[in-house]
């Protein structure tokens, strides 16, 4: 039930946090993060009593809530966790307060409104890692979405408009393939079994044959890749990250890309084993192409955010190249990126979002050598840009290693040309540090032009959020065994269910 | 007493159907077009009361009645608007009131 | 002492966190003790490591500090790995990295950013260390990125100049590049061996693999890959003369001592895996060869006095390269102990000559300068006594063993030798004609314009305690550090024969050294003879050969150019067409797309009633007419 | 019965195709009257006299009514006739009429398939009554809020 009350209290959070704006406007940002704090009390019970918990290990669902919803098509509402999910929750419950500390002090007009779409995203992306049942699943997918779209829409920048219904086409054809999908993935079940059924146990036993069920995984496939966003796929993130207000390009870039990977790991290569692994080579060759494609084009943006973004897609091919080679380093490694990436483009995020919020722009042409008058957050800055660029020793590197270690073992054409990122990444990464960061002092015009207290460096809630987040990365680096300890069994019984040797060694 | 074939009742609705249709597809008084709106209407009420007679029932005649209700209440409403119509624009020519296009 | 090891790089690596907190508001004096004591106290427990280990027989152990990550079979530690080559490295790094620190804190007393200074310094020991220390090449790759990382800060530590920025990148990317192919070369040696642990990878490669079979060559060339990345050498050296922008005790440490011996290292040792590919290890000595040359001739070119000291580096760099390809492991780490003494003395001498004349950096300002700086006149005088490899200093030792173990090799033992003394005799022109346009002949420094008292305080020498025991105590491993003995023969094996040269080559092997500074002294030192020498000078670039020569070796033999014409350029211009995302265009087809249908469709949508009356009754017509006639 | 039958349809078709064509208002409100009258008698023909009632007293009365007072307040005079007869073109005809046309054949052909002949019944106001407030008491009531629902609409529309 512990997962019935977090997406509860997200929901009535938010609920609560847009009634409250009647009585005070600074009363809603309360609720937010005391919700916020009681969910983040319960995915830490969960993940301290999982451990614990013998229902738990080996790869077992640990299911918390089973009830019936729609009977008539077998729809449940079921939702439980096991060692993958309760890494997302983590991330998911962390990457909200930290998104919440962004829009501290962001955010002042329509406060209510917005914590309630916080939240409320928040609560769909819980759902989506811990459904059971696919119409669920997609219920939640859908909850986690318009949210964000009114989040970017309403207090996105200059060009929201245009972003947010970029966004909302983009997720909601790539969404609409999706239901499509698992609707006939249904429909199978009730001719085969006799009877409609969601639940992700059930539809695993659907026998479909080779082309039905290529293209049944293709609409899972371009389902979950446009969320993550893959290569071809990719063209709303720039827009609605440089678009969106920090705290939504936070949880846009932390949690909501993720839900892509999670849906690749989750459903579509275990319901689909034989067609994914036929596609694999596609995949992979998608993810290489994506990584070198986008990373070039991140080089040659002026928007900070844009680039940030561009790098984003970047990363997140690793993921795909990491989940496509279906191995356990692989998968351990898409999922080490999930959590780093999560972390790093967060703060990386953040930091535009700071930057923008002192400098009043996000053109990279009008900054220059900010180290002098920012240096605590010119140094989060390079922190968090070499913990990008895949440093040993931070989470980045773990995740990327381990993917193209697994990706090596599939395909090593893939690996190589993936590889070729990491050079890539040096190349943006540093061209961002010397643009903004480096080089003789520039402002933007009638800015910070008297000496002091024109641009304060990082604030209290500021140095909390990124020196959490710069331990979080450090701990993924240095010690990630506590993180690929709990992915671990999930990913071998994966694994084993479909058929590929685990451990690939 | 002869008997009348069952079609030839339905073919004349049909027919002043057809004639009423025609003349709200080609007439620009807005007056003519409720005419022939209001002869549409009772040609079905006219199919109605066929049929009654067909299965010797009384219901088709309940239809009828129906739309005789309705068309009263469509003449009403239709012709508040001409009247309003005319108020507004001082035609009766439909063509005119064309603002409602992509 | 063993279980200590792990305080190694935990020492600097507190000081970089200590530093780092204080946010730069600690005082001067305190981080400067913090930051030099930190290395210091590395160095001390690295001399009680060495001892411990060598008065055990030189036995090789391992120090589990935890495990890093276990997935599957794949399963680092952070663990430390040591034996006779770590404790060759540990000692120089932790040593000469604390001579440097200590200099640098008088060197660097007016920087404002004086703790970032040493908080970098401190990060770069820390991951200098766990890079010779790691046991596995995972952890390897830690060390070797984080080197690779504090680089980059310090080469642009200045960072209000944009040029040192581009130098800094421009050594990151290039770096990078050969760590790519190392990280590639990781995958493969894992997938192929199951493992990643340097001495259970040695030990299984040679069980697993034939000599010469095409995963040894891959793996190893992979590796070569990085290691000639980091190491500067050919083709992609290219990134070390720029990185002369940073502060000059960082070319001492980093770029001469220390992060670009590391591609040796590697190769040392990994040197079984080279042994198995002997292609491969061959073109490791063409590649140390072509590389000496180059930057040899290059060297006798340049006038920034730092840049002819890092194309010096390069080169020597590249002797050890050719050690390592004709199998002198032993000579190569001993060239990389002698070469970090006596480079790191020179380096330091030219950053008192710079501090003392203001940052002037360009040799033909300078002159007649050995009254004025006698401690840099004498530093130098012994740095390039070493790395001319005059008889009796620390470099004659290590080049003679690379110059007797390259005659041995069995194919090119001649061309590699008669390349490897050319080199020689460059080294000699080059190192002295420094010496002797700097210190001797006229005073060209442009303080002597100026007023005569002005000029005098001008040229002081800035020199303190603090300063001068660096470049004293270095001085004297310069000279004698030829006597030190490597304790490498258990790690390498003591397979390799002795070279049996004749007389004649012995004596030409010492001769040509001298003869180059000879000759040196000929063209850039006598004053008797400096008119002539100008004169040659000219003549020399006048004729067409020799000023397109001296054009061509000045530019580091056009490999920037090529490079940029050959990588950067065609990516900016990628970057610049594609600066809108052409699949993002492509997705906007599409909008328009739908854009002109839905234009099309509004046409249809006159507001004629009459018009929407017949649309319906044709749609009308259509469905009954498709009910009826079916 | 048959001959008042098709005498009546004829009469009927003849006034309607009257008021189509026609381009005086008033005169085309007279054929209507007409052609609904001659369909009253087509009820009666058919034994339907409370329909037929209803016709006249409804439609051809009352409703026809409520169209000439609006004619009346309209005012329309000779201008818009010939503005009528201007409107008219056979050209404005071609379309309209061949749909017209084709929907006709529609209808006739699907009508002329079956050959079953009425036999009138006459079906007496009584058992309309029971049906209508027995199964039916609902339409009614629906119709009259519809009834009223037109009067309130009528009323707000036509207020200045």
């Amino acid at each position: 039930m512990i997962v019935g009350w977090l997406i509860a209290i997200l929901f009535l959070g938010g609920a609560l946090a847009w009634a409250s704006e009647a009585l005070d406007a600074q009363l809603p940002k309360f609720i937010a993060l005391l919700a916020l704090l009681g969910s983040a009390v319960l995915v830490g019970w969960l993940a301290l009593s999982g451990q614990a918990n013998p229902l738990s290990p080996q790869g077992q669902w640990w299911v918390l809530a089973d009830a019936n919803w729609i009977p008539r098509f077998g729809i449940r509402f079921a939702v439980g966790v096991d060692g993958l999910s309760l890494l997302m929750l983590l991330l998911t419950v962390f990457l909200g307060l930290m998104a919440l500390g962004a829009a501290w002090h962001e955010i002042r007009e329509r406060s209510g409104f917005f914590y309630f779409n916080l939240l409320w995203t928040l609560a769909g992306v819980v759902g989506v890692f811990t459904s059971l049942d696919l119409f669920l699943f997609f219920f939640f997918w859908e909850v986690m979405l318009i949210p964000m779209y009114l989040i970017i829409a309403i207090w996105g920048h200059e060009n929201r408009a245009y972003a947010a219904m970029k966004f909302f086409l983009f997720t909601q054809v790539s969404g609409l393939l999706l239901l499509f999908a698992i609707v006939c993935l249904a429909w199978f079940h009730a001719q085969q079994f006799g009877a409609f059924s969601f639940d992700y146990f059930a539809l695993q036993d659907v026998v479909l044959e080779g082309r039905v069920q290529t293209w049944l995984m293709l609409g899972f496939f371009v389902g979950f890749a446009t969320k993550l966003p893959a290569f071809p796929f990719h063209a709303w993130l720039p827009d609605a990250h440089s678009q969106a207000p920090t705290a939504g390009s936070v949880l846009l870039a932390g949690v909501l890309l993720k839900t892509g990977a999670y849906g690749l790991i989750r459903f579509t290569v275990p319901l689909f084993p034989e067609a994914s692994a036929s596609f694999a080579p596609f995949a992979m060759g998608l993810a290489a192409v994506g990584i070198l494609y986008c990373a070039k084009l991140a080089f040659a943006q002026q928007d900070l955010k844009r680039l940030i973004a561009y790098t984003s897609v970047s990363h997140m091919g690793f993921v795909l190249l990491g989940v496509y080679a279906w191995n356990l380093y692989g998968l351990q490694g898409a999922v080490m990126t999930m959590l780093a990436h999560g972390f790093s483009a967060a703060a990386l995020f953040m930091i535009a979002g700071g930057l923008q919020h002192r400098l009043h722009t996000r053109d990279m042409q009008r900054m220059s050598g900010l180290w002098s008058r920012l240096p605590m957050l010119s140094a989060m800055a390079l922190f968090f840009t070499v913990a990008a660029v895949g440093m040993p020793g931070l989470g980045n590197f773990i995740g990327e290693f381990l993917s193209l270690l697994g990706a090596f073992q599939a395909s090593r054409v893939a690996t190589v040309f993936a590889a070729l990122g990491l050079v890539l990444s040096a190349v943006y990464s540093l061209w961002v540090i010397q643009k903004v960061f480096h080089g003789p002092l520039l402002l933007p015009a009638g800015q910070g032009r008297e000496p002091d207290g024109g641009l304060a460096d990082l604030g209290t809630v500021e140095l909390l959020c990124y020196g959490l987040m710069a331990l979080g990365l450090l701990w993924m680096g240095l010690y990630p065994q506590s993180f690929l300890a709990h992915s671990a069994s999930v990913l071998e019984a994966l694994l084993q269910q479909t058929g590929t040797p685990g451990g690939g060694g | 007493m002869d008997a009348i074939p069952y079609e030839h009742g339905l073919i004349l609705a049909a027919i002043l159907f057809v004639c009423g249709l025609l003349g709200v597809l080609t007439r620009r008084n807005i007056v003519f077009v409720l005419m022939s709106l209001e002869i549409m209407l009772n040609a079905c009420g006219l199919a109605f009361v066929v049929a009654s007679a067909r299965w010797q029932h009384a219901e088709g005649q309940i239809m009828y009645l129906m739309i005789l209700t309705l068309a009263a209440a469509e003449v009403a409403v239709g012709l508040g608007l001409i009247i309003q119509m005319y108020r507004r624009f001082h035609t009766v020519d439909i063509s005119v009131l064309n603002e409602m296009k992509g | 002492m063993q279980e200590w090891t792990g305080l190694l790089p935990a020492f600097p690596l507190a000081g970089f966190v200590l530093l780092v907190l204080s946010r730069g508001r600690m005082p001067r004096g305190i981080a400067g003790v913090i930051g030099a004591g930190s290395v210091g106290l590395s160095f001390l427990l690295a001399l009680t490591i060495a001892i411990g280990v060598l008065n055990n027989g030189g036995q090789a152990y391992t120090t589990v500090l935890w495990q890093w990550m276990q997935v599957g079979d794949f399963a680092p530690g952070f663990s430390f790995y040591v034996d006779g080559l770590t404790l060759v490295m540990i000692l120089v790094i932790s040593g000469v990295g604390f001579l440097i620190h200590l200099y640098a804190t008088a060197y660097m007393a007016d920087d404002p950013g004086f703790a970032r200074f040493f908080s970098y310094m401190n990060l770069f020991v820390a991951a200098m260390l766990v890079l010779v220390l790691a046991d596995n090449l995972l952890l390897l790759y830690l060390g070797w990125e984080g080197v690779g990382l504090c680089s980059y800060l310090l080469i642009g530590f200045w960072y209000d100049k944009p040029e040192n920025g581009y130098a800094a990148r421009k050594a990151f990317v290039v770096t990078r590049v050969g760590d790519t192919s190392m990280a590639i070369g990781l995958f493969l040696l894992f997938s192929q061996l199951g493992t990643l642990n340097i001495q259970q990878m040695l030990m299984l490669a040679p069980q697993q693999w034939s000599v010469g079979s095409g995963i040894a060559v891959a793996a190893s060339a992979l590796l070569l890959g990085g290691a000639v990345g980091k190491s500067a050498q050919l083709p992609l050296q290219t990134w070390l003369p720029d990185a002369m922008a940073g502060p000059t005790p960082i070319s001492a440490l980093i770029h001469a001592a220390t992060m670009v011996t590391a591609g040796v290292y590697l190769i040392a040792r990994t040197h079984v895996l080279f042994e198995l590919a002997p292609s491969v290890q061959l073109l490791v000595a063409f590649i140390g060869l072509a590389t000496l040359l180059m930057s040899g001739f290059t060297a006798l070119t340049q006038t920034d006095i730092k840049r002819i000291l890092a194309y010096s580096t390069i080169s020597q760099i590249g002797y050890m390269f050719l050690a390592l390809g004709v199998g002198a492991w032993s000579a190569a780490v001993f060239h990389l102990m002698t070469h970090a003494f006596f480079k790191a003395l020179l380096f330091l001498a030219a950053g008192t000559v710079i501090l003392s004349l203001h940052h002037e950096q360009d040799i033909f300002r300078m002159g007649a300068m050995r009254r004025r700086l006698p401690v840099s006149f004498w530093c130098f005088l012994v740095g390039s006594a070493a790395l001319t490899a005059l008889p009796f200093t620390s470099g004659f030792y290590s080049k003679d063993e690379i110059l007797l173990a390259a005659l041995g090799q069995e194919h090119y033992g001649m061309l590699l030798w008669t390349g490897g003394v050319l080199g020689a005799f460059l080294t000699a022109l080059y190192s002295f004609r420094l010496v002797f346009v700097v210190f001797f002949g006229r005073d060209r420094h442009q303080g002597s314009s100026h007023g005569e008292d002005h000029a005098h305080a001008a040229v002081m020498e800035a020199m303190s305690p603090v300063m001068f025991f660096p470049l004293l105590l270095l001085g004297l491993l310069a000279l004698g550090g030829g006597f030190i003995h490597v304790p490498v023969d258990t790690v390498f094996g003591a397979v390799h024969e002795e070279v049996h040269a004749s007389q004649f080559l012995h004596a030409l092997m010492i001769l040509i050294p001298i003869f180059g500074v000879v000759i040196a002294w000929g063209v850039y030192g006598s004053a008797s003879y400096q008119k002539a020498g100008e004169h040659l000078r000219e003549r020399l670039l006048a004729a067409p050969i020799g000023r397109r020569a001296y054009r061509f070796w000045f530019s580091g033999w056009g490999m920037d150019a090529l490079y940029q014409w050959l990588f950067v350029n065609p990516f900016m211009v990628l970057a610049r067409l594609n600066r809108k995302d052409a699949v993002d265009q492509i997705y906007g087809w599409v909008a328009q797309a739908a854009r002109v249908g839905n234009s099309v469709v509004v046409m249809l949508q006159t507001g004629n009633l009459r018009w929407y009356a017949i649309s319906l009754v044709g749609g009308m017509v259509l469905v009954i007419g498709l009910g009826v006639w079916r | 019965m048959t001959l008042l039958f098709y005498s009546a349809g004829a009469i009927a078709l003849i006034a309607t195709l009257s008021v189509i064509l026609s381009s005086n208002v008033v005169h085309a409100l007279v054929y209507l009257i007409i052609s609904l009258l001659s369909v009253a008698v087509i009820f009666f023909a058919l034994g339907a006299p409370f329909a037929a009632m209803l016709e006249a007293i409804v439609y051809a009365g009352a409703i026809m009514v409520l169209f000439l007072f609006v004619m009346m307040m309209l005012n329309l005079g000779q201008a818009t006739e010939d503005e009528e007869r201007a409107w008219m073109q056979p050209s404005l005809w071609i379309g309209p009429g061949l749909l017209s046309g084709i929907l006709l054949l529609l209808f006739v052909s699907t009508l002329l398939t079956h050959d079953v002949t009425l036999a009138p019944v006459e079906v007496s106001v009584r058992d309309i009554s029971l049906l209508l407030f027995g199964p039916w008491l609902l339409a009614v009531e629906l119709a009259s809020m519809l009834l009223l629902a037109g009067l309130i609409a009528a009323y707000h529309l036509a207020k200045k």
